[in-house]
């Protein structure tokens, strides 16, 4: 991609990446959503991370449902093709565009009720089939752009902004997403992009379906007093259980492996996470810990961020489909049709 | 005692060679289809046309099931409901069965248990399969797998079979499986001896061999149409397993197996989804479509009905993907296992809002081929869904069609599809800019180039792909939507007209009304009221369509379902009056055959002389 | 310096009292949606006839946003795409909002950031709002909120309101939040003092009070129908969040904590399911009116395509159930915050293979209502589902219409429903049995006898109900459905009809292009072009339709969409030539105006004269 | 219901229940299944619960999706209306039926395919919304109707009939459900009637969504070697970790409570459960407890069965959204319209 080689020096002074591309490349359209959405700073996060991956704009591919948080795809990353489909059904879009290319960097962003709603069956399924794509579940507890119901994920006891409380129980993705055998499972906070940015770029580093759930307040309908998906609560409750540290795969050399609390674990593309455990005796590789930690701290009103389970050993769509390594949409036609003789061939089988 | 069949039945003393009907009633799920399919193979083999229809219930095992096979030496294919002898394996349905033999015929049962025969005119042919079976064979499986491959011994006798045409089958079947192959032998052997012994063979059905079969295949339409999209160089498919559209990913993946595995790796070239559903499968496929494959999705309509928003989605953003709709008795879940043309309005105008989509009608299996085809090549020429609508007659039957050709200077139609180079000769990319009138745009495919990113979305857009929520610009991409869906009646496959001299009155029909309509063309010219038959194959139709009817009256849309959907596509797409247009409609779920169209335009010429 | 904009303003010297329209322009999520209701009550509480269309983004904070308001004395109340007056709170939208004034009218803005103005034609009425707000207070948030109670202030004087009827609405509506009431009272009298002191009020368009809306009351279209729910007794509702559909549901969800409380226990009367989509909606509105509620499901386009399977499965295992399509602009998510009637086809035909239902098509709120209540009476009687077509136009945007009236004579017609004592009538109960020949059969609720027991299935079945895969058996219920919704039509509302004096020329159209045509055929008979106007209210349609195409010509088939989807039904369902219906569309998202009709009439008149 | 109270003697010589009716009675038209399904067997034990439980058969409603596990409402209770829908969606059909009428007892029939591919999302969400009624999974791991193709809970390595062996990990329905917080979770083997009747009757005793996941090979395309869901894998893989006991109501005053490993739960009925423990120290209170217990027996081969989990302090639907106690079809219309004089009061809120 000879383009991508002359690096773009449009804007001097701000700091370039490996492919001499500056943030602002990774930037979209000037996001509409309301000031102060917690999905606005996930973009960011999003930007700071493709840029620092130095990843070719055009080699990203965004795919999105309907929402608030669907519609975030069009702020970043403009020199990306962008797919915003229909609602809470972008995984099996995706599945099929990763299927026919699978040379791209896939990001999914999709919200509570894109995912956990009408598309609860489709993210299962997403997951199982382990699609190779970071799946960025923006969860504000409500349907925004339909102006605040409570969304699946909608917390007991959580108050509408007309004071009435939410009585059915939430459907917790990350329980949800390790029941259904996901092999990269994260939680994190649109307010903490320290935290954030890391764990995206593992997810983009994992080979599989990377869920990543950020807790996302909607200021307009979900960030009121009594709401348990608000900025306040959150920041308040927020407990980090594993702390994220990406290490990509040029500096990975240099990388020391098992020191203390620290677990390094290789991805399969050879970039390096380090896992630091700030609760001892946290395993991220056990499922099972893992859910009952989560439970137990939720008890206590606390909610578990960071990488929580990692399974690096799983494998991918396309491993289990036995795909050819070139994507599909790169084969000549000739390697696709066996041609008139082998027609004749063939026929014989239906006589 | 010796029953000599002929003579006690007058009504058919004529001789039948090469012309007649037979039906085997069994219980599903005890191993009859490789008999009958054995049948069907050996007259084939022995040159003659023949058709068989399964008529099997929605149901895995116990039911009653019928399997019925037309010889014609003529090459007629479509089902008839006149069966001159019928092999009565299922208690069950007995009397049923005795019913539907056709005056002077026979009716062939197991006379382990004896049974009174209720008709005069019909001659029994009592055969203890079951005895003669359980003699031979010791496991309790065997015995009952045995009873079909006997019959087909005792038919080898009656209808004068080759036996070394079903020795061969038989041998390239179990070549390797030496036990089963000699139990067949000996079960077939059995069958035989007993008809030689005890009746006079051949009756006046039988099979003489011919030499029409030579450059034929006995092929179902789901297995050509997934040669169809292997051959078209399709990469995804995505299917939700459904009666009668399974086979079609069945055999698409069978021929994958063989002909797309890189050599050294042995890896796949194609990639198969089992989705969870059919709305997963439409997004597989649209957004394998979006990313660049040619990709498709069989289904039913079930399956039509919930990919309905996605349609729409694929509709307004020019997305290219092809669905295959596999009728079956509807509405809901209707009638899996038997036939109709009940989804043409649907699939016409899938999903809310202004829509409209290209249609394709096959035939028969050799169409399914050939349509399957040009439906990927139309899809990615018009960036739009295309629609194959065949049916389970169609799809899960077999048919004796001409051998399929291939011309390797075939090359995907791609459409529009810019490339760096492309984007270099541009001051700026819009995706949904109509540069040259024809109602198409340029799409780029995403990882090829940054200058071609766009961004792809259901909700309104101007003609710069922006979002927009303004009228005009709006309308704007609506309005050439609409022209773009009109250019494309032009770009189909033509509409087939078969003429007979003379002729005023005209019958337009589609798919897999064909073969029966072409059989009562004949006979009706014999009868001196000869008719001109025009076929559709694509919607929107071409003008063609209207100029047919305009020069033919009466007018009669044939077609397989309640409403006359095809006679309502017609009235709302062409400028013809409706009035024009009389209805003649089968829709029990049973094929059409010639006697629906005979008699009902006959019946429909007494009510208003034309 | 005192502009008088009586003089720059010839075009419009001439006296405008009670007939005029403005536009506010804003940015959405600032709070002028509350500012905007005010000034529209407090002009219908003068006694005026006045509409409101509110223009909003698919977005909730930041986009500009536009709220019409139509003072009519006469009582139009279609939308006008003209405009005396444009209050202009967005700059982002100053120019475009400038451009949209009629010659000679004004622009009123925010003068605390001067603007140059660039139309001649124009008088630019300058208050520095956010000045005097800044002035007057001090929380951000109010400062913001009160520019908009402002710009109602400067209204006032320029259109000389009823400052008493505003006080009366703030008090009623702040009375208990003191603190708030002052600030708008103030907020008030600011805007108000300042255009006293600086302008020539009131402007020679201007309010003047009638009399003509003391049986009248202004309400949307959606909490219309969720009355007609209440009061026909629906027990039942599913729903799943979706533009412009959610204010149905919301507006019964306070009904019912207001009129479906237990007395004792508090508990609901009701069960209002919030789904997780819309096929989960579907699903359980068909169970509830399965197990005998009147059950109901309000959506908009993207959720009937998903709803297509459970649509057949209704139809044809007869299961009585009210779907409310609240269109907005398609296809696919389209522009939800946009108006159009593209759903016709899709509604009629939903789901594959051969169905048909029953649609209804309200005009306005006042309808909205009646027609909701008459749904119900007709899916219990028909046994099938009805859908209710309304529009975002309608369900979302204040219509002032005539007192909504109430027999407590009404009793809902359950159809046929048997009860113990009915089946002790029966020999043996069969679901499916048309015992009288109107097509319709008797069926049970579950839980109430033993002897009503019944299988429901959507798969085939005989017309007692049992499980059938045999043609005869399978035709002769599909046959009986198709005559039941025949027999539909009579029973539908009948089409109403407004005739001028000498007409030939007709139009026929139908729900919210009402106003619009009625405001139209006015102008149209005064300039000597009358034409005859009948509004379809139902589909299957009735006899009386086609009757009046026949007895006029030209017929202009006037609707808002694409394709002209309610010319197509005519087509399709009646016996008129299509060629005799001249389709006239307007599908740009906004509601129609008189201008499209008179325009669009005169103009195809000189293209071929009638 | 007088028709009710006086016993039906059509068939002498059998045993009759407390409404006078013999098993007999609660049977429906003869299966059309394979001979063998396991899908028989649980109609079998369903007659015999309903029969045990003295229900009046036309106060049951059976509903179904699509499938042959969805056909057997059909051969049972054919006093019972019954509702056969579509594929995958039976409970939001059924979630409207109790909406309408909490009166009836309700028990579902569903497959793998229908509950867990197609109708995963409906599925999870009868379980959020806690419909009061049994819902019986017959869990074969195949399409059984659509001829053995393989379902969501197909497990890694089972081999279809022809040999493939699946690859994508399975979707176990156990696990889920009690992520998206099942009240009721059991699981057990169409073979084993003595252990799946007490299951069946407490699941009708529970208030709420009583999940039942019964193994029920399908002897046509999964019953055969190399597939994990055939009679003989379940058979020898089957470990019992409660055994559960039902004390219908008017016994349950003399059921003795806590004695030994024995812990009885009271029914919202009033009936009693009594849970033994064969696995000791199990937990059926404990969500995590169960999951953990549950992967540790499947790491080693095992499949555990009983009543996994039951949790009787739950809200049911109705609860939730204050319905009153008498079934909504049954409201006389005068209760539902507020009539013209409220009309006319309410509309000057319009003016
Ligand atoms: C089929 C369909 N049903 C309903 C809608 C209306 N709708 C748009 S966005 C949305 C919910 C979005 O909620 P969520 O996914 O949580 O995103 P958020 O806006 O909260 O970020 C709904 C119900 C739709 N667009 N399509
Ligand atoms: C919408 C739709 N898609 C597909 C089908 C075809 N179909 C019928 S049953 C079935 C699967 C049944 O599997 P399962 O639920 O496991 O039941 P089983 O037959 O194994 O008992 C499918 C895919 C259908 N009926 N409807
Ligand atoms: S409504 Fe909520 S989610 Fe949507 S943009 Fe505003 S703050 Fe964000
Ligand atoms: S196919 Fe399988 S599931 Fe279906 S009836 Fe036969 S054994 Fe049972
Ligand atoms: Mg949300
Ligand atoms: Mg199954």
């Amino acid at each position: 991609m000879s383009f991508i080689a002359k690096p773009k020096v449009r804007h001097p002074g701000l700091p370039t990446n490996a492919l001499g591309l500056t943030r602002r490349d990774y930037e979209g359209s000037m996001s509409t959503l309301c000031a102060g959405c917690g999905h606005d700073s996930i973009t960011a996060a999003l930007i700071r991370t493709f840029f620092e991956l130095d990843l070719p704009p055009h080699r990203i591919a965004k795919m999105s449902g309907i929402g608030c948080s669907s519609k975030t795809p069009t702020y970043f990353v403009k020199e990306a093709h962008g797919f915003n489909s229909v609602h809470g059904r972008m995984p099996s879009v995706a599945s099929g565009a990763i299927a026919a290319n699978r040379g791209l960097v896939y990001v999914g962003i999709s919200g509570d009720g894109d995912s956990l709603s009408i598309g609860l069956g489709q993210f299962c399924h997403g997951i199982r089939r382990n699609i190779d794509m970071l799946y960025v579940l923006e969860n504000n507890g409500v349907y925004g752009l339909t102006k605040g119901q409570f969304s699946a994920s909608a917390d007991i006891g959580s108050k509408s902004k007309r004071g009435e409380p939410n009585l059915q129980g939430p459907i917790d993705p990350v329980p949800l997403a390790l029941a259904v055998g996901a092999t990269f499972v994260a939680r994190s906070f649109s307010g903490d992009k320290e935290q954030l940015v890391p764990i995206l770029k593992a997810g983009i580093a994992h080979r599989g379906f990377a869920f990543v759930d950020v807790i996302s307040p909607c200021v307009t309908f979900n960030d009121h007093e009594g709401s348990t998906k608000s900025y306040a609560y959150t920041r308040e409750r927020n407990l980090e259980v594993v702390q994220t540290d990406f290490v990509p795969l040029r500096a990975a050399i240099t990388a020391e492996y098992e020191q203390g609390a620290v677990t390094a674990v290789t991805m399969h593309d050879g970039s390096v996470v380090r896992l630091r455990k700030v609760a001892e005796d946290y395993d991220p590789s056990d499922r099972e810990a893992v859910l009952a930690y989560l439970r137990e701290r939720q008890e206590v009103g606390e909610v578990a961020t960071g990488l929580l389970y990692l399974d690096e050993a799983g494998h991918d769509f396309h491993d289990m489909s036995g795909t050819v390594d070139t994507p599909l949409v790169d084969l000549p036609y000739e390697q696709l049709c066996p041609g008139a003789a082998a027609l004749e061939e063939l026929q014989e089988r239906f006589r | 005692m010796r029953v000599d069949p002929g003579l006690s039945a007058a009504a058919v003393a004529t001789d039948r060679t090469n012309d007649f009907a037979l039906k085997i009633a069994t219980v599903n799920g005890t191993g009859s289809a490789s008999a009958n399919g054995l049948l069907m193979q050996s007259i084939f083999r022995m040159g003659v046309p023949v058709t068989g229809k399964n008529l099997f219930p929605s149901n895995i095992q116990g039911l009653p099931t019928w399997y019925e096979i037309r010889v014609s030496g003529e090459g007629y294919t479509a089902r008839t409901p006149e069966f001159d002898l019928i092999v009565a394996m299922n208690a069950a349905t007995y009397n049923r069965d005795l019913a539907d033999v056709r005056p002077g015929g026979w009716l062939l049962y197991d006379s382990t248990w004896p049974w009174e025969l209720a008709r005069e005119d019909v001659t029994l042919l009592g055969v203890p399969l079951a005895r003669l079976c359980n003699e031979a064979f010791a496991a309790p499986r065997e015995r009952l797998l045995m009873k079909n491959i006997a019959y087909v011994g005792v038919l080898s006798a009656l209808l004068d079979l080759d036996r070394d045409a079903i020795a061969t089958l038989l041998t390239q079947q179990y070549g390797r499986k030496k036990a089963l192959m000699d139990s067949n032998f000996q079960a077939l052997e059995l069958g035989h001896a007993y008809a030689a012994e005890h009746f006079a063979c051949p009756l006046p059905i039988r099979v003489a061999p011919l030499d029409k079969t030579a450059d034929r295949i006995l092929i179902d339409g789901n297995t050509a149409a997934a040669l169809g999209c292997l051959y078209a160089g399709a990469t995804v498919a995505a299917w939700y397993p459904i009666t009668p559209a399974t086979s079609l990913t069945d055999a698409f993946t069978a021929f994958c197996k063989q002909y797309r595995r890189e050599p050294d790796t042995n890896k796949a070239r194609v990639c198969i989804v089992q989705a969870e559903d059919e709305l997963s499968a439409a997004g597989v496929a649209i957004g394998a479509g979006w990313a660049g494959a040619r990709a498709f999705a069989p289904t039913s309509g079930p399956g039509i009905s919930l990919m309905s928003e996605f349609v729409g989605l694929a509709y307004y953003a020019e997305i290219p993907v092809v669905f295959f709709d596999v009728q079956r008795t509807g509405p809901s879940t209707g009638m899996p296992t038997r036939t109709q043309q009940g989804d043409l309005l649907l699939c016409a105008y899938a999903s809310h809002g202004d829509t409209k989509h290209i249609l394709l009608f096959p035939a028969d299996p050799e169409e399914c081929f050939y349509l399957s085809v040009a439906a990927f090549d139309l899809a990615e020429r018009f960036q739009t869904p295309v629609f194959v609508l065949s049916d389970l007659d169609i799809g899960m039957n077999d048919w004796v069609v001409p051998r399929l050709r291939w011309d390797d200077a075939y090359r995907p139609d791609r459409g529009k599809v810019l490339g760096p180079a492309d984007l270099d000769r541009l001051e700026t990319f819009y995706r949904y800019l109509d540069v040259d009138g024809d109602g198409i745009c340029a799409r780029t495919l995403p990882g090829v180039d940054p200058r071609g990113a766009y961004f792809t979305r259901g909700s309104g857009h101007n003609k710069l792909g922006a979002y927009t929520e303004d009228a005009p610009d709006y309308v704007e991409v609506m309005d050439r939507l609409a022209r773009k869906l009109t250019g494309a009646a032009a770009a189909l496959p033509a509409p087939v007209v078969r003429e007979m001299p003379g002729a005023r009155m005209g019958v337009v029909s589609l798919g897999g009304c064909n073969a029966a309509i072409l059989e009562a063309q004949d006979e009706m010219a014999g009868r001196g009221m000869p008719f001109d038959y025009m076929r559709v194959r694509g919607f929107p139709f071409a003008s063609a369509v209207e100029e047919f009817i305009a020069a033919h009256d009466p007018v009669f849309v044939i077609e397989q379902n309640r409403d006359g959907q095809l006679r309502s596509l017609l009235a709302l797409e062409t400028d013809v009056s409706k009035a024009r247009l009389r209805s003649l409609k089968n829709y029990g779920g049973l094929p059409l055959s010639r006697v629906h169209v005979v008699d009902g335009i006959t019946r429909a010429l007494e009510e208003v002389p034309a």
